[in-house]
């Protein structure tokens, strides 16, 4: 058995590493280091099925939970950036243009090696049960993501998107901070387990305490892109690297709700906070999911419709955190159905993305319109974009819809109704501006008709993707499996 | 065998996409799945009764989730429904110009989704199966439909969408109801609990308003309707067949396989509102349906009507009327595709479909006239025809509902079911004049039959439905015992 | 009248107060930046001050009563991040000056709707 | 502390972080903000903090805000000449503005608990920064690491940002 | 013989109709001949049952026992003996005729099909041992009335009337079936005997009685075309004449008095139902005989003469007499069979030619259509000896002892039946011929006039009692008798002698040489304006509410419901995306304000 901080230690020395390879390499192609990458990365994937609890440690003390849903999340962390990477190929040649450089490959290295980093963050977030390694970790994933959202300087979208997360980014993170304090001033720990002891133990004043909450809530919506705090989401998913924009859109959502959760837990089983921080949450899952589903129905800008997606998405899976519920069975239980969801979700949204880069590439746009006949002019991109937008839109037989099934089951479960209400008059909008795609593929005249071609690995990758949508979605399983593989509990952290 | 009905169109529609001959497969995967349904109905074990055929596979064991077919009578019938309208749907495409693999693969995946939500005893895959066919009816419409084709196929697809996800909801509020030590999505287990009366009578009442909007959105239940006529116009016509025939039936399959035996309670709740929903389909779209001036949309409008007889035959609880109901789910699929078949070869000859652009039509068409007569007098519920045996079933069913229910609100509601036979017969008499009797016109002398191989699939719709209505009792027989067994005790 | 630490509390809300009002007021970059930072260091401020008064909160103090450490090392944290953010933030802010000749809010709006 | 250094100092901190706002000319602005950031380390004194209060002067104070200054020089930038004032900007920010403060009061009022006096501390508050690096290399030594990577990172970034041709 | 027997007088012509329409469509003769032999064998096999037992045999077709069963039954009483006569008798003469008068048409096979599914269909009305079955066949009536109706479809007045027809029809059905329900409700069963034998036992109110009543009372006033639902049968006669003989005049028509006669232990329950059902037959009596005065078309005053006799028959159901009805329609059955195809031929001689005011003169150019005519206008005036006389002396006599009101109108429509067949037969066959067709008349082939000679000597003699008692067999003879033996015989016996007398006598002075009618009433002609009404009745109601409610699907739910809908979450995040305005300042400004108002309503509330 390998122990569990192995994983993140194999993927920092991958970054360092890969910086030094490309530091002292003479080769202008970067695209080998890259694909080592991807190589090691899913190794580290199989590897984490053979990891170790940490059930030693006292989880009082601990800063780092190898428990099955870091583990899970961990995954969901590396093959993200697995793929991500593989974008990231694809996108090599668009993303050269606008770098500053002598070299042709000049500023690629770098571009291959930052998400690896990233990639430790987000595993060390989905580990942290503690407020100072989850600030830090968390700080480590969004200053690498400054980086990368403004990592094409010469095109000043990309710099205008890197200036408006950094601002809105820190404006969070000050908030988040001072939520913590508050959280720490009034327990006295940082550490979940502790403050969960003490929520327990002593009376805590409720009124500082809620106010603490919020403000960590604040910065966590932030993060997880919740409304009202899910301005910058648009704007940065637009500007941003491709390979970057999926990459924020997955790995830093997931590491988002996986700390949400993790934060949550102590305060929901606490009278008279509990009730109003699941409130709180139901507000803010109705807000996103109308927000975000709404929103996009007038949107022609594929990269900006996925930006408010993602809102969308970040509206089912808060209602599943706000359908926090007492049951231990799997259907009808929140934490079963955000780990899916997340799951089924960084599989069709990669595609999207992917898909996206390879006909941007081509179409020289990322509008709704340069979709328009894809069928003709590749069917397997157009079959493979189908997949994902069906899966987004939750049609059966896809991850996607298990995954609404699993929040929506929460949601009942928990008597939710208000939100249920939400969400199918969301669901059918977003039948609407998914299908609109759907539409622009097959209903449309291909603009003009050279066919397109993507790199193998990148057909590889897409193939994977599509296949795995399917799969997921008539045999959810093994998801599931690889929630409480190992012994221990299954995903409980969102309940008491 | 069960299997073999869902999974060949299935893959035949893959073997088409990935460059099989188009028409060739999916006509013989059609072919296939009806003499398949065929034989089940067939070889099933009346004696025996209850679910056969059934095979189940594991998919989530830590949900006991199951893959799992089974079928008893009521099923059977629907399946039968399939595989014919599925065969002649297809048979009758004529040839298409553009993208015939795609054409033909969305077309079989229809099939494929129906027979699966038929086909299925897990609840699980009941539902799913059904939205299987949801996205390529989105593709047909919108690629080969006719009209206004873009806003039908939106209209439909978002309408349906969020039906079945109402539908869902209430599916869901349903299984989360029964306590959680038994709950399955095995149908076959729900109908075994569903005799020990496993939901509490307080906790129908939401589930079952859910399921009946989510339902009923799917069947055009009024005033939840407006998505289906417009499809049906513009829809190509083997999607229009095989969604007018066959995939309407599934939310009324889902009422009678899932609301009826576990939230009879419920149903109670809501019977009044139901009632009036159901006269607003007769009485109020029969008379949208007498305004109408193309025979597409009329016979978009018909449809609909018509499921407020099947409507009443649920409500009224009874082994008479939901075995009525379910006869006329079999009736109803099967006219309603041979007249979408027909309007077809109309569309043809005259692409408006314009009631104004015909007259005289039997003079130039006569085997046309001859078997669009019969359909559409089947459809009006005339003797002879199946339609007419289970719309009496229903009426004589609603007439003495269950007990508990208020008999004089079904009687009222049954004085205005028939007087929507009256309406149903003013619009199909209107129109077949229109078209078929009358001067003909300078276009339509010059017009011709269509030819005899296109000619077998209405054929054959118009004899089943010839035969059901001269012996209604070989398809009840198969219908009454299910029914039996869902109606509570 | 002592100090309690509300005071501190206080200072510290204030000062984050002025933070915010000054991001939102501001309209160059730099400065909202700075304001930030001052919204940092208004949660330092209270970190310190539970950190030291944290005796006060556990009644079941021992014998040799300590701040609770955790906290600062917290703005020790803080205060290195917030570093490595203001680095990183400013080479943007460059970069985006060099691309722009502007640091203006108003400047940066190309990316809408 | 003394309640008079501390009101002392508190002002001065509150005053320059809202000079910091007010100022029209950011090199004013980043002076006041050192300034208050001094203010802040008195504080920490105050609060037995001295480890952090030499940070504070050191990293903040010194290291950061000479970033800032040199970025602004570096820019040139002037001060904001006097646009229109966005009415609408700036009474909606001062409104929330003083609805955090009022909210802030509110949740003060009701947190009883900070209304008690300083407590005595033990004698090993002198030990402060042995104390401080204890906890930090001992207890909280992942994190640490993890706040190496994060500078690293932010190193890589910062380069790669900035280098006027990358090779 | 096998209680099974009947089924094969009823599976004959259903065969011939299948054949027909599925094998030998192409081939004129052979489908002619079919049909044809299918009716003669209906024919033979009737006679043959005629003369056998009573007896029933039924097969299950709806089978939910014991909540509900439909039986497919067929019933030998004497009653459908009596109407199985008359349906195949005139049946088969019509479908000889037919031979001749659709010689030349191009769709004769169809004609011939359709011919033979009526055939089918009104033997099932006449079997049907329960009311389900009845109203199947009923319905089947309704449709081979429509095709034949529509037979030339391409003629607009033709496929009108056809509509109109079927829908007239669906209306009255439309209670029929409503009074099914309430019947079967109350005793549970459909079956007749069943039902009679239930009835007695249960004690259901007179209210319900009366409903369920006149309810199925609506069936034959669709199908017997009585006020108000007559309109369609005028309009019917755009049909081939040996339709309107068989269908319209001789069986379908009177298939609502052998309907309500079969049923007469229930119309008995409720006095009330039975004066409706009286005056509505008296009222359709008069009314169509007023209007019967002022047509010129043959067949349509021929056809209001139907209207009116069936008014009659209606009546006599109204006052107990349903051996009287039977009676009548036993003998109307021939006379106006025969009338009909007296017309057909007269039509098919002056080659379509319908209007009297172009006839003329007629009576020695065809001298065997105009004996033979001339035998049915006597018994259909009620001419004493022969044979109409008698039956409709019964149901003056009954209509008599129920009420002088009733008596004194059915006396007048005798009158003025008189008086319009009079017109008919002085302008059609005395006088100059008017036009060239009518110079140029002559008697049709033998097919043709053999028919019409058997007919008219069975409109001459059915009237006697050898006849009669045989045909109408012991019950309703007795029925007949018993009203005779009620008294006053005579004197309504000289009465409508008198009537007889003044009304043939009015006609033949009014219009003896006459070349255009010297009366004009329009409202008589107009036909009292019932059309106009019902045109302005369906555009005020049924096409306004249909506009109406197309323009509610349109607009309301269509339109702001779900166009509303969708159009508003549209706007909705049209409006929204303002809110993405681009600018970092309004974005930390918005931002500020969720933090703030999240806080105010979770901290502070």
């Amino acid at each position: 058995m390998i122990p569990p901080l192995s994983l993140e230690i194999a993927v920092l020395l991958l970054g360092i590493g890969m910086l030094l390879v490309e530091s002292f390499s003479k080769s202008d192609d970067k695209r080998g280091l890259a694909v080592t990458a991807i190589t090691i990365l899913t190794a580290l994937v199989g590897f984490s099925f053979f990891t170790s609890g940490n059930a030693t440690i006292d989880p009082a003390k601990a800063f780092y939970s190898a428990d099955p849903t870091a583990l899970f999340f961990k995954r969901i962390a590396l093959i993200t950036t697995v793929f991500v990477l593989v974008m990231a190929l694809e996108y090599g040649s668009v993303l050269t243009k606008f770098i500053p450089g002598v070299t042709p490959g000049a500023g690629l290295g770098e571009f291959y090696s930052l998400p690896v980093f990233t990639c430790a963050g987000l595993m060390f977030m989905a580990s942290a049960v503690d407020f100072l390694l989850i600030f830090v970790s968390l700080e480590l994933v969004t200053i690498s993501f400054y980086v990368l959202v403004a990592y094409m300087r010469r095109q000043s979208a990309s710099l205008e998107a890197g200036v408006k997360y950094l601002i809105q980014g820190a404006l969070s993170t000050g908030f988040l901070v001072y939520g913590i304090t508050w959280i720490f001033g009034l327990t006295g720990e940082t550490n979940l387990s502790a403050i969960s002891q003490v929520l327990h133990t002593r009376e805590i004043a409720t009124v500082p305490l809620l106010f603490g909450i919020m403000l960590v809530l604040v910065g966590l919506g932030f993060k997880v892109a919740a409304a009202p705090f899910q301005l910058w989401v648009p704007d940065v998913y637009q500007g941003a690297p491709t390979p970057i924009t999926a990459f924020l859109s997955v790995g830093s959502k997931a590491a988002g709700f996986v700390v949400l959760i993790r934060v949550l837990k102590p305060f929901v089983a606490v009278p008279g906070v509990g009730e109003k921080v699941i409130f709180v949450l139901a507000v803010m899952a109705g807000l996103t999911l109308i927000y975000g589903n709404l929103t996009a129905l007038p949107q022609d800008n594929f990269k900006r419709l996925l930006a408010y997606s993602s809102i969308a998405h970040a509206g089912y899976l808060l209602v599943a955190v706000a359908s926090v519920n007492k049951t231990d069975e799997s259907i009808g239980s929140a934490g079963v159905a955000v780990a899916f969801y997340l799951a089924g979700y960084l599989l069709m949204t990669l595609l999207s993305f992917m898909v996206l880069i390879a006909v941007a590439k081509h179409s020289r746009g990322d509008d709704i319109l340069h979709f328009n006949g894809l069928a003709k002019r590749s069917p397997f991109l157009a079959f493979a974009m189908l997949t994902a937008m069906l899966s987004l839109a939750g049609i059966p037989f896809t991850a996607g819809f298990i995954g609404k099934f699993l929040v929506f089951a929460a949601a009942v479960q928990a008597g939710k109704f208000v939100l249920v209400g939400i969400g199918i008059i969301t669901v059918a909008a977003g039948f609407y501006y998914y299908l609109r795609v759907v539409a622009a593929i097959y209903w449309q005249a291909p603009n003009d008709d050279t066919p397109i071609v993507v790199q193998p690995i990148t057909r590889c990758a897409v193939g994977v993707l599509a296949f795995a949508i399917f799969f997921f979605g008539i045999f959810p399983q093994p998801i599931l499996n690889s929630l409480h593989n190992v012994p221990g509990p299954v995903v409980r952290s969102a309940q008491r | 065998m069960l299997n073999l009905i869902v999974f060949i169109p299935l893959l035949a529609a893959i073997a088409i996409l990935l460059g099989a001959p188009a028409r060739k497969t999916a006509l013989g995967a059609a072919v296939a799945g009806f003499v398949l349904s065929l034989l089940a109905f067939l070889s099933y074990d009346k004696a025996q009764g209850g679910f056969q055929f059934l095979s189940s596979h594991s998919i989530a064991p830590e949900w006991k989730l199951n893959y799992a077919v089974g079928a008893d009578g009521l099923s059977l019938l629907m399946l039968l429904l399939t595989g014919i309208v599925t065969l002649a749907a297809i048979w009758v495409t004529p040839k298409i110009e553009k993208r015939e693999n795609l054409f033909y693969a969305c077309v079989l995946f229809i099939a494929a989704g129906a027979a699966g939500a038929f086909a299925s005893v897990d609840l699980f895959f009941f539902y799913a199966f059904h939205e299987l066919a949801l996205i390529p009816t989105f593709l047909l419409i919108g690629i080969w439909g006719s009209g206004e084709r873009h806003t039908a196929a939106w209209k439909i697809t978002i309408y349906l969408g969020l039906g079945s996800f109402v539908l869902l909801i209430g599916l869901l509020d349903l299984y989360l109801a029964i306590p959680e030590a038994s709950r399955t999505f095995s149908l076959i287990e729900l109908q075994r609990l569903a005799a020990e009366g496993i939901i509490p009578a307080a906790a129908q009442s939401r589930p079952y308003f859910l399921l009946l909007i989510g339902f009923g959105t799917l069947i055009s239940l009024f005033p939840f309707h407006s998505w289906a006529p417009t499809a049906y116009a513009s829809a190509p016509t083997p999607a229009a067949m095989l969604h007018a025939g066959v995939l309407k039936k599934f939310g009324l399959y889902g009422l009678i396989r899932i609301a009826l035996p576990l939230l009879p309670e419920g149903a109670k709740v809501w019977t009044d509102v139901l009632l009036v929903l159901l006269v607003g389909n007769i009485i109020y779209i029969g008379l949208v349906t007498i305004a109408q001036k193309k025979l597409d949309l009329l016979l978009g409008y018909s449809s609909v009507m018509h499921m407020g007889y099947i409507f009443l035959g649920i409500a009224a609880f009874n082994v008479v009327g939901v075995s009525g109901a379910a006869l006329l789910m079999f009736a109803h699929g099967l006219s309603i595709a041979a007249l979408f078949a027909m309007a077809g070869m109309l569309r043809e000859k005259n692409p408006t479909l314009s009631l104004n652009g015909f007259g005289g039509v039997a003079r130039s068409m006569p085997w046309l006239a001859f078997a669009f007569g019969l359909a559409a007098f089947a459809s009006i519920g005339l003797p002879g025809f199946a339609n007419f045996a289970s719309e009496l079933a229903v009426f004589f069913g609603a007439f003495r509902p269950a007990a508990g229910l208020s008999e004089a609100n079904f009687q009222l509601a049954t004085v205005f079911a028939l007087w929507g036979v009256v309406i149903s017969a003013v619009y199909m008499l209107r129109a077949y004049r229109a078209i078929f009797m009358g001067e003909p016109g300078k276009d339509t002398t010059s017009w011709i039959d269509p030819v005899k191989m296109m000619r077998w699939p209405v054929t054959l719709l118009l004899a089943l439905l010839l035969i059901a209505g001269f012996a209604p009792r070989v398809f009840l027989a198969y219908v009454q015992p299910s029914v039996q067994a869902l109606l509570p005790k | 009248m002592t100090l309690t630490l509300n005071h501190y509390l206080l200072v510290s809300g204030l000062l984050f107060a002025i933070g915010f009002a000054g991001v939102m007021l501001r309209r160059n970059i730099i400065i909202i930046f700075m304001c930030l930072e001052l919204m940092l260091n208004a949660a330092n401020l209270s970190l310190v001050a539970f950190s030291r008064f944290n005796l006060t909160l556990q009644p079941n103090l021992g014998p040799n009563p300590l701040p609770n450490y955790n906290g600062q090392v917290l703005v020790f944290f803080i205060i290195t991040v917030a570093a490595a953010e203001v680095a990183v933030g400013l080479a943007i802010i460059v970069a985006l000056f060099r691309a722009r000749q502007s640091t203006h809010v108003e400047d940066i709006n190309s990316l809408k709707f | 502390m003394s309640p008079f250094l501390f009101y002392l100092f508190a002002t001065m901190t509150l005053i320059f972080g809202v000079a910091v706002v007010a100022n029209r000319n950011p090199v004013a602005s980043a002076l006041s903000l050192v300034v208050s950031f001094l203010g802040l380390a008195a504080l920490f004194v105050g609060l037995d903090a001295y480890f952090i209060a030499v940070i504070q002067v050191l990293v903040y104070a010194g290291a950061i805000m000479v970033l800032f200054l040199f970025i602004i020089m570096l820019l040139d930038l002037k001060a904001e000449e006097r646009r229109k004032l966005n009415l609408v900007t700036f009474a909606g920010g001062s409104l929330v503005t003083l609805a955090f403060i009022a909210q802030l009061w509110q949740v003060l009022r009701k947190f009883e608990l900070g209304q008690t006096a300083f407590p005595p501390l033990s004698e090993r508050t002198v030990d402060d920064v042995q104390n401080v690096g204890k906890t930090l290399f001992g207890t909280h030594n992942l994190p640490f690491q993890v706040i190496g990577v994060l500078i690293l990172v932010a190193t890589i970034g910062v380069v790669v940002l900035s280098k006027r041709e990358l090779k | 013989m096998d209680a099974r027997f009947p089924w094969f007088i009823l599976l004959a012509p259903l065969a011939a109709a299948a054949i027909i329409q599925l094998i030998t469509r192409r081939s004129r003769s052979l489908s002619a001949t079919l049909s044809v032999a299918s009716v003669c064998f209906s024919l033979l096999a009737s006679l043959f049952v005629f003369f056998g037992p009573d007896g029933t045999s039924e097969v299950p077709w709806l089978d939910f026992r014991p909540a509900f069963y439909v039986p497919m039954g067929v019933t030998i009483d004497g009653l459908s003996k009596l109407m199985l006569l008359v349906v195949t008798g005139i049946g088969a003469l019509v479908h000889i005729y037919s031979l001749v008068y659709m010689e030349e048409d191009e769709s004769q096979p169809r004609f011939f099909g359709n011919l033979s599914l009526f055939m089918f269909s009104m033997l099932g009305i006449v079997l049907a041992n329960n009311f389900a079955m009845m109203f199947i066949f009923w319905e089947l009536v309704g449709l081979s009335s429509y095709l034949l109706i529509g037979h030339w479809f391409t003629r607009e007045a033709a496929a009108a009337a056809a509509n109109k027809a079927f829908l007239t029809n669906r209306i009255g059905d439309f209670g029929f079936m409503l009074g099914i329900l309430m019947v079967w409700t109350a005793t549970g069963t459909v079956v007749f005997s069943e039902m009679e034998a239930r009835l007695p036992t249960l004690s259901l109110t007179a209210g319900f009685l009366t409903m369920a009543v006149l309810l199925i009372f609506c069936g034959a006033v669709g199908k017997s075309a009585q006020v108000p639902l007559h309109v369609w049968l005028p309009d019917a006669m755009e049909g081939p004449t040996p339709v309107s003989a068989l269908i319209h005049a001789a069986t379908m028509v009177a298939a609502g008095v052998y309907m309500l006669a079969r049923v007469s232990f229930l119309v008995e329950l409720s006095a009330t139902a039975q004066t409706v059902i009286a005056w509505i037959g008296i009222l359709t009596a008069v009314l169509a005989a007023l209007m019967a005065t002022q047509q010129d078309d043959i067949k349509r005053v021929l056809a209001y003469s139907t209207l009116s006799q069936l008014g009659y028959m209606i009546m006599a159901i109204g006052v107990s007499a349903p051996g009287a009805a039977m009676f009548h329609l036993f003998t109307h059955a021939f006379f106006k069979a025969l009338l009909f195809l007296g017309a057909g031929a007269i039509i098919h001689a002056l080659h379509h030619e319908q209007d009297i005011w172009k006839m003329g003169g007629l009576s020695g150019k065809m001298k065997w259509t105009f004996l033979s005519f001339t035998a049915g206008t006597l018994a259909l005036i009620g001419c004493p000896f022969f044979s109409g006389f008698f039956s409709k002396d019964v149901i003056l006599l009954a209509a008599y002892h129920r009420s002088f009101f009733l008596f004194a109108l059915g006396l007048f429509t005798a009158l003025l039946t008189a008086f319009y067949m009079t017109r008919l037969f002085v302008v059609v066959f005395f006088g100059r011929s008017r036009s060239d067709e009518a110079e140029h008349g002559h008697d049709g082939p033998p097919a043709m006039t053999i028919p019409l000679q058997i007919l008219a000597v069975f409109s001459v003699i059915a009237g006697y009692g050898f006849i009669a008692n045989t045909a109408l067999g012991a019950e309703l003879t007795h029925q007949v008798h018993a009203i005779h033996e009620a008294g006053r015989a005579t004197l309504v016996m000289t009465l409508a002698t008198f009537a007889f007398v003044v009304g043939t006598a009015g006609g033949w002075l009014l219009y003896k040489g006459q070349a255009k009618d010297p009366v004009l009433i329009p409202l008589f002609r107009n036909k009292f304006y019932f059309d106009e009404l019902y045109e302005a009745l369906i555009a005020g109601t049924q096409d306004l509410l249909a506009t109406i409610s197309r323009f509610l699907d349109q607009w309301l739910i269509d339109g702001l419901l779900v166009r509303g809908l969708s159009g508003a979450a549209w706007a909705t995040g049209f409006a929204l995306r303002f809110l993405q305005f681009g600018n970092l300042q309004g974005y930390a400004f918005l931002f500020g304000l969720g933090v703030v108002t999240m806080i105010y309503f979770i901290v502070f509330r």
